[in-house]
């Protein structure tokens, strides 16, 4: 690990010249992989992420099955090669728990009802990581999710935002999560359906509001872009 | 089938409840269950608390011992925080490697007690690079009625209060107290029906479709959040939320972590 | 661990002030889980055991169902804290002999043929261990049956007896159990049917009859307390 | 369920066959199937044996390494036993890690090798707290036909009796006969009807409800027991089963292992 | 039922095609799909490279390490190779520990790479039974449309061709190119009704009984063969397929390898 | 490991006295477990090697049932004790390769539509090593079939040839393996039916073809040793 930056802000900007709510560039690509029923390719920065959605598809083993409805599984799983550090393959408590809370953060779009005893099954590969993949990952899932025609009630659109040398700061990336004071990632249905809210750091109360209010419109930016990402491959949003 | 239908009425009266401000086991909107907190019981363990929220019960025990720091932190303790479901504490438990849950309890304590700095790990090294106090946090799960993320985070930092540093079993002089510099609570919020509940029951806890814990420091701050469930929330239910943790959170505080400060 | 103490036996008393043929105190509380069936806490000297059953209830996986009764299961397990050395989580090779012969002791009783298909799940956690944990174990599952409600032949009763500097005694601790030349378990039926036996260590033959049968009026005792507790906790012995 | 009706009557068959003090294969209640014992045969292996009893068949390679003592025993060699069924020996044995039908037959041999003073641990310390002797014992079963225990722990001492100390392997002088101070002989009693009898084949194994291994020294002492299965055994029984198998673990021994001393 | 008809009558179509010389999409027997190669993608990697060749895709990176050397090889670098068939890629993935189809990829890139001698090992000793450079090449599937092992191996060589030495980042002097000593190539060939069809696609690979893949030298030699699939070759076919790949192998490497060179 | 020998081949013989072209000394013995359906012992040189084949039987889990035909299962699995440091027990991803290719080998031969829905089983044990137990496990596996009695289309032999101190040479061992230059197990079904062939070294082309019909000529040497073998136990070729 490199050591930490003398500041992490100067003269208002931060390390790579952005502004305290300002997102990192995004660039999405839509239906990238063919055997994939939907996928999204999506850069957040340094961040290199691969989503893809099989479904709706028979459930195994079975006994998984809900009669009513289908069920949803995520998957976050980071290659390799993606950190700093070569990463042992194969999910461990970080991963698994990032995998729950973004099926917990997608789950409640999806239209589980058009799909008994089926499964909708989301993969979420991080290729490069540099802070965010968990959110990129939500990002790119929602996506995919519509580039593979499954229904939703909207897309979720998900940001973090950091406590960085005392400021709130938007989308931190690797150097600011490492020496900053808070991480809060967020996942929205726009205008204001909070699906993921996860924090850990150091808030005070008033801090989180304003941090909790910068994410929030982290989220609608990104919702503009996954909209116009969609609207560019099929004209309109991810109707089929 | 007919199970899933009487679940299903079940559930509407719940949730007819709580819009009219009721729950099932008769508390009001923001009360919490009755909590105990005894430490001290397991002697093998360097610090141990059993907490029980209502029914829900808790063993912590922290043991500490010497080991090898991380290669990027030579001059400080390590922190293990591990829960085990074991089946013993309910009949939805299984035996096996943590799952999910287990994991995501231990994680959210885990960054609770890191976050909040109630360990100053520079005081848990040793001899840097070589030698740190290891500190082991095992949240056994006894009976599960409900909100075992308070239960397990309670626990957890009653069980570091009241551990002590087994140095003369080490040969390094006198035990000493371990160092607490901050004394996190958990308090956990789930939504019903539109209304915001304190400390969920067992059954409250299975229909409600959105759960937010928030841990707090002593002087109010926040250390850390996690929503679960898939549900969704609205700001003002978040904010809503935060109010009514909070003075919660001072309340257990006082109560159970700082008459033994 | 400790260094042995120069002797473990003066002037004919233990070091815990136990006389040869003493058991170390034990505490039972009947009932202490609201979610298991049948639930037992037993303290026996520094070892403090939860054991809890549920059932008769579904098998999972359906296979190992048995058409013409219950199957039994049983698991032994340490919490991490319960002993000196820090435990990893999870069973061991020890905990595995251990189900298996804590079963192997506990299935006779049981009369299985009342839940076919069923299964009745014995789970038997270590707080905190100080040698004995097996015994403590067999005595408080034996309860934790009965509190369940489940058919019985008869309770359980068991204890270990030791050779300790060269003397047979009962209940080794610890110290006894580390230092010691032999150890030897027993569970009984009482009056006389063993349904578990192990020992080692080094036993004459003339050695192995004494720390029987003392291992076997160990067990009496030990089984008059578990009625007693019974007793207290429901008028008869574990009648529903 | 024809099949388990077959069964039942199979069984009584046998139950009857034992109470008139006869059994299916020919045998006397206290009679030994043949045993035979090759030594030296997997020449890669420090010491090995295969021991037959009837047609169950156990191959016992035992492997001789330098490597760490455990912190608490400095001066102390390591033993480590290890059984394998593997599916090659019986339909009912399945790939995967040792389950507790393993792992007991292993724990149970171990602690007769370990208790009969059999190694004398002290003796395998090449360098106190640095470097001892790690003996490893490893019992692959072949064939399986009943009464495994016996025959893992007549291969494991066979096989210890047989090993050498590979010192020139890792530069320590010349190799050496690995010391062996005991021979603990296991031998297992059955008991069916009220009768007991000796070495169980197979099928009697699969029908009994009960099962008493012993593990006999030299001097005719005890050295390790375990009773197995789901019966229950009078006083009475244990007492007559240890007079049967003592006599028997002497002549085993005395044919089997002493003329190699 | 239906289905395996279905899929019976696509199968002889798809033999009845290769007879007369033709293929499903298109191609003719020896005929390649289109290749591309991008190097350099992920920058947290030592090296990478992500390879299509159809829409099969594979992402190769390459992670350079310091780590000890194995005890008999103390001045010799490591390679450790693996695949990644991650879930992803293909609806008969499945989550996991590497099955048998992963772990026969990984260890016949492995072989390819090592055999070749691609990489000198004893280039990768930074001091002598210490410290050596671990070189970890993670093949991560992302797209199965046939043909894996020629793409995953095409992107091991050219990720190893455009990495980095870390010396930097170990205080150990400038970086450094990896030097790469060989550019070996593996080419698949699939026999279908008798005939030899080059860089099977997915469909194609599922029917065929037989696949081998050939892996060839710069100087047109051989480090690396592997038959797969239940089917038989006759000695004909072997040497026919040779002959087909070895063409081949040296038009990809001039294309997509030693242009970079 | 022991030093390299200065000269792997002297005045034309190999270290072992062998020739270029000469196999190992091979001993076989049919049928020599109880419990396995079919079972073969084999020795090739240092190796030994048991094999046992079960089936057909039930399939377990059921899943994996096919409709019309048997499923086979290879399982190749070395005792810890058969290599000079000791292996720790359980699957490795060595042997899984070589399951895998093994069963790919034995496979075409076995005339899987006699069983629908069951399963073959065939189990490799390799009791001491000493190069080439993949292929004489096949050769051992593929006596167990027939002693089994699973009909089968014929015999499959095989046997590796290596390149050693720049000569090509037949049925290489464990030091001509480890210190050669290449190394190809092959199997057939005599005359000329490749089952399994796999290389890794360096051969040119023409190395490559003196190296496969040398191999070829071995597998006809060893399928001739495998029908005797069979012929003395049962008068004809595994024919029941």
């Amino acid at each position: 690990m490199k050591d930490k930056p003398e500041k992490l802000i100067v003269k208002g900007k931060r390390l790579d010249g952005r502004k305290m709510d300002e997102l990192r560039p995004i660039k999405i690509e839509v239906g990238v992989l063919k055997r994939a029923d939907g996928s999204c390719y999506l850069e957040l920065g340094e961040n290199k992420i691969m989503a893809a959605v099989y479904g709706p598809r028979e459930v195994h083993p079975r006994h998984l099955q809900e009669a009513t409805r289908a069920i949803v599984r995520y998957r976050y799983n980071m290659a390799s090669f993606s950190v700093e550090e070569r990463k042992r393959p194969g999910p461990d408590r970080r991963s698994v728990e990032i995998s729950k809370v973004s099926r917990d953060a997608i789950k409640p779009v999806i239209i589980k009802e058009c799909f008994p005893k089926a499964a909708v099954d989301i993969f979420v590969e991080v290729l490069q990581a540099d802070a965010g993949t968990r959110t990129a990952g939500i990002n790119a899932a929602s996506i995919a999710l519509a580039d593979a025609g499954i229904p939703m009630k909207g897309l979720v659109s998900s940001c973090a935002v950091g406590k960085i040398d005392g400021h709130i700061a938007l989308d931190p990336m690797k150097d600011e999560d490492n020496y900053g004071e808070a991480d809060m990632p967020i996942a929205m249905v726009v205008p204001d359906r909070i699906t993921l809210l996860q924090m850990d750091g150091h808030f005070t109360q008033d801090e989180f509001k304003q941090a909790f209010e910068l994410a929030k419109k982290g989220c609608e930016q990104i919702y503009e872009m996954q909209r116009q990402a969609l609207i560019a491959k099929y004209g309109v949003e991810g109707k089929q | 089938m007919n199970e899933s239908i009487v679940a299903e009425i079940r559930k509407d009266y719940m949730y007819d409840l709580a819009k009219r401000g009721e729950r099932v086991d008769g508390r009001a909107l923001d009360q919490y269950r009755d909590i105990s907190v005894e430490t001290g019981e397991i002697s093998r363990a360097e610090g141990s608390a059993r907490v029980q929220i209502g029914n829900t019960q808790v063993l912590v025990g922290v043991k500490i011992q010497p080991g090898e720091p991380f290669p990027d932190t030579p001059d400080k303790g390590v922190i293990i925080t591990n829960a085990e479901l074991v089946p013993l504490a309910s009949p939805t438990f299984e035996s096996g490697p943590p799952r999910e849950g287990a994991i995501e309890l231990a994680r959210v304590v885990d960054r609770g007690i890191r976050e909040s700095g109630a360990l100053d790990l520079t005081n848990l090294c040793i001899e840097e690079g070589v030698k740190v106090w290891m500190v082991f946090i095992d949240m056994h799960v006894l009976d599960h009625d409900g909100n075992l993320i308070d239960a397990a985070a309670l626990g957890a930092i009653a069980a570091l209060s009241n551990a002590k540093l087994p140095n003369e079993r080490y040969d390094m002089g006198k035990d000493g107290q371990l160092p607490v510099a901050d004394l996190p609570v958990a308090v956990t919020v789930v939504e019903m029906g539109g209304k915001l509940l304190l400390d969920p029951g067992l059954e409250e806890e299975q229909i409600t479709p959105a759960k937010l814990t928030i841990i707090f420091n002593k002087d109010g701050s926040i250390s850390g959040m996690q929503k679960s469930g898939t549900g969704m929330l609205t700001s003002e239910q978040i904010y809503q939320a935060i109010e009514m943790a909070s003075n919660k959170a001072k309340e257990i505080r006082k109560k159970f972590l700082e008459r033994k400060g």
